[in-house]
């Protein structure tokens, strides 16, 4: 089973050399940790940014310098600032190659629910309805089951939608799972230790295994 | 050139009047417009529809605005970091719409460009999608959203000269400069006032003609939402 | 009866101080040397650039640096660069206050012909078109009549339009005349030694003449 | 940072083709990319659809594609100073779309930002609008016009860096950038190539993320059409 920086670190092997990324808050973040070195891979915030560098040291902070996060960042050599229609425009144009972000829910035809619950506080959707409407690729990253150990891999989702049949491919702490365009998430790898049966238990989608499953390398 | 200097945040927004629409630049509390936010708080003018990214935090930037119960309606991609402007919303006192950002700002595009409406993909199959024309182009599905329409536009930018002409510092300049352009009347602070033929031309992120006031800002606090820092 | 100068001279009465201001090719450019010393009015080059300033020294030419005739010029102190989708994007926002433009017809009811005569080469509309179709305030600058002695001033245009309904005042060698919301020219001023007699000849369209009209001052 | 450069010219539209849609940056001939327009001249490329404000003048800019008769098709809003343009159209041999120049910008503004497309006044009631949707708006009519689709998007910029960031310099960036954003594929030839770094990230017109090619120009003439001076 994997930590959350385990399932960054396998998220990582699906970035490609030469492309622009956006990725979102929470275990997405951590994912910047994991690219290969010498990989040429630009980072794109959503708040008007490309080429997001790492953290700013201490005291080094500067307030007019921030991630989609709200977090102090800093730029690399060759980025470059813009407006936020800009920013969006670039997302709608498909110019950023691929999106990574967190999820409550996906469905097996890749909907995504990752913005609102019914009853509680809603924050809002910030630019995730964009980015999921929009991206050429979409990664998600989450936990197979919610708190309340129920599958967030599910034939269709309860929650209201974020965006419809655009996931891609999920990666869990238990399992590698692409989207298929027909339906269904298709287990691709395994966590290490974990087993296809319990997969199988966490899943309440429709699961299409396929042959050996093989374990992750990460 | 034209002259669009006033004295100061209170002189700008003199004329802001209850249950107007206002704009307010920034993306969290990066490069929100302090001063004209503190002079609408002195002001009280009340019943204000916001325009706005987010909704500041509960003792800074439009936080404060509602604490005064000044605002009616928020219009924000997201409305995290506040208790009180939760508090207002369960308590139904305070309305809230909630808008994908690259909605938010393209609909603050299109009325600075004189464009009625625009195509988005965003939030098609949602709930955001309700009572909106959804229209197919090459196979896709885009909903028609409308231009805002906003009384004022309030932005915060770096410099600025006296013909309103604009530049923005990192990103800070996020939504400050679409707003800019929607306004019907605009307002810019800035930190530092020039004059006309000190900025470059070619670096001017707002051309004067979308400005209608403009006055240097003073006691810029900037305060930072999530400092995050490495250690090495 | 005016020359183009005296035509522009007469035009350049009709700019408020403190405004923004497109001028068109031809009469409308030689507006600019009439404002008035004191007035600050903003020239808006359509090809990207507010605040234009006059033509350059000889030798102090730069090739990067024209208006929308593709003429040499020079910037203000407070001038701002642009690109064209915003140029274009502040004219149709109507933040130009007043657009002047030179035509080959106009209607009773302010239609525009300038960009096209069937059977000849046509060079293109350039930026009219958006030009008439949003700006707030109108006023065109020509001849009240053609080489062919033929009046310029319709009831319906002949020529393929460049916009509808959008002409507010026209100003000619002969005469000063409004665009009345309801339709008609109303005669609003004669050229120094032009009689009303001579307006009404030179005049197609349904000319309203009401009271003594009083000769212009330029 | 993603290295966009290409060697030169002849590199970067090597696999231009027959039959292709390009764009190309400029206005008259203020902001052309010379280099890459004289590599298609050599390259003999044919039937052509140009996407460009402005057709060259006869023996520069896209007029030299014009006298190798490589263009099918020319998409502008202003095709005056060229006789051999003039010639070619009034013999049929030269298709020739004329189009408003707002409603040029704005559908290369909708391209590269992923709107199918735009609503505009300009054309309403004239033969513009043949054929096209017009919807109203607030009272005011408004035609529907579709982003552009160009395989190709050719520019000029003043400086530019390695990553693909580009700078222009006063009214030569007109079109240029707006077109960046609208190629699928963009080609920016830049007066000098810089390394990653040298340009300010606040000064920066078109982000690199849009650019796929880019090499530093060499012996640029910026011929000037209108040579306007006065006298003190």
């Amino acid at each position: 089973m994997l930590d959350k920086n385990g399932i960054a670190k396998r998220i990582a092997q699906e970035i490609q050399d030469g492309s622009y990324v956006n990725l979102g808050i929470g275990i997405p973040t951590l994912v910047a940790n994991y690219i290969p070195t010498g990989f040429n891979v630009v980072l794109q915030s959503e708040n008007g940014l490309l080429g997001m560098g790492p953290f700013p040291l201490e005291g080094e902070e500067d307030p007019d310098l921030i991630n989609a996060g709200k977090q102090t960042i800093t730029t690399l050599p060759g980025s470059a600032v813009f407006d936020s229609a800009m920013s969006f425009g670039m997302i709608r144009a498909q110019k950023v190659d691929l999106t990574i972000l967190g999820a409550m829910e996906v469905s097996e035809n890749g909907d995504i629910a990752n913005w609102k619950i019914p009853g509680k506080m809603v924050k809002g959707m910030g630019g995730a309805m964009d980015l999921v409407a929009s991206a050429k690729n979409i990664i998600v990253a989450m936990q197979h089951v919610n708190k309340a150990g129920e599958s967030k891999l599910l034939t269709q989702c309860s929650l209201p939608l974020t965006g419809v049949r655009c996931v891609k491919k999920i990666v869990t702490e238990l399992a590698v799972l692409s989207v298929l365009p027909e339906g269904g998430f298709k287990l691709e790898e395994r966590a290490p230790g974990v087993s296809v049966e319990e997969i199988k238990q966490a899943t309440a989608g429709k699961l299409i295994i396929e042959g050996e499953i093989p374990e992750m390398k990460i | 050139m034209i002259d669009k200097t006033v004295k100061n945040a209170e002189a700008a927004v003199a004329d802001v009047q209850d249950g107007m629409t206002i704009m307010f630049g920034g993306f969290g509390l990066c490069g929100i417009p302090e001063n004209c936010i503190n002079a609408l708080v002195k002001k009280g003018v009340k019943n204000l529809t916001c325009i706005s990214n987010n909704a500041g935090v509960d003792d800074f930037g439009i936080g404060l605005m509602l604490h005064q119960r000044q605002v009616k309606k928020m219009i924000s991609s997201y409305v995290g970091e506040n208790a009180e402007f939760e508090r207002q919303l369960l308590s139904g006192e305070l309305e809230v719409e909630l808008i994908p950002q690259g909605t938010l700002a393209t609909r603050c595009l299109a009325a600075g460009y004189g464009m009625p409406a625009i195509f988005t993909p965003a939030g098609v199959g949602t709930e955001v999608a309700e009572g909106k024309e959804i229209r197919n182009f090459n196979g896709k599905d885009y909903l028609m959203e409308m231009a805002f329409d906003a009384d004022f536009a309030i932005v915060k930018a770096w410099k600025g000269d006296t013909a309103g002409n604009l530049v923005f510092r990192s990103t800070s300049r996020n939504f400050n400069p679409i707003m800019a352009m929607a306004g019907k009347i605009t307002i810019a602070e800035v930190e530092e006032l020039v004059e006309p033929g000190v900025l470059n031309p070619d670096h001017i992120h707002t051309p004067g003609i979308y400005v209608h006031r403009i006055f240097q800002g003073e006691r810029y606090e900037k305060r930072i939402e999530q400092r995050t820092v490495r250690t090495q």
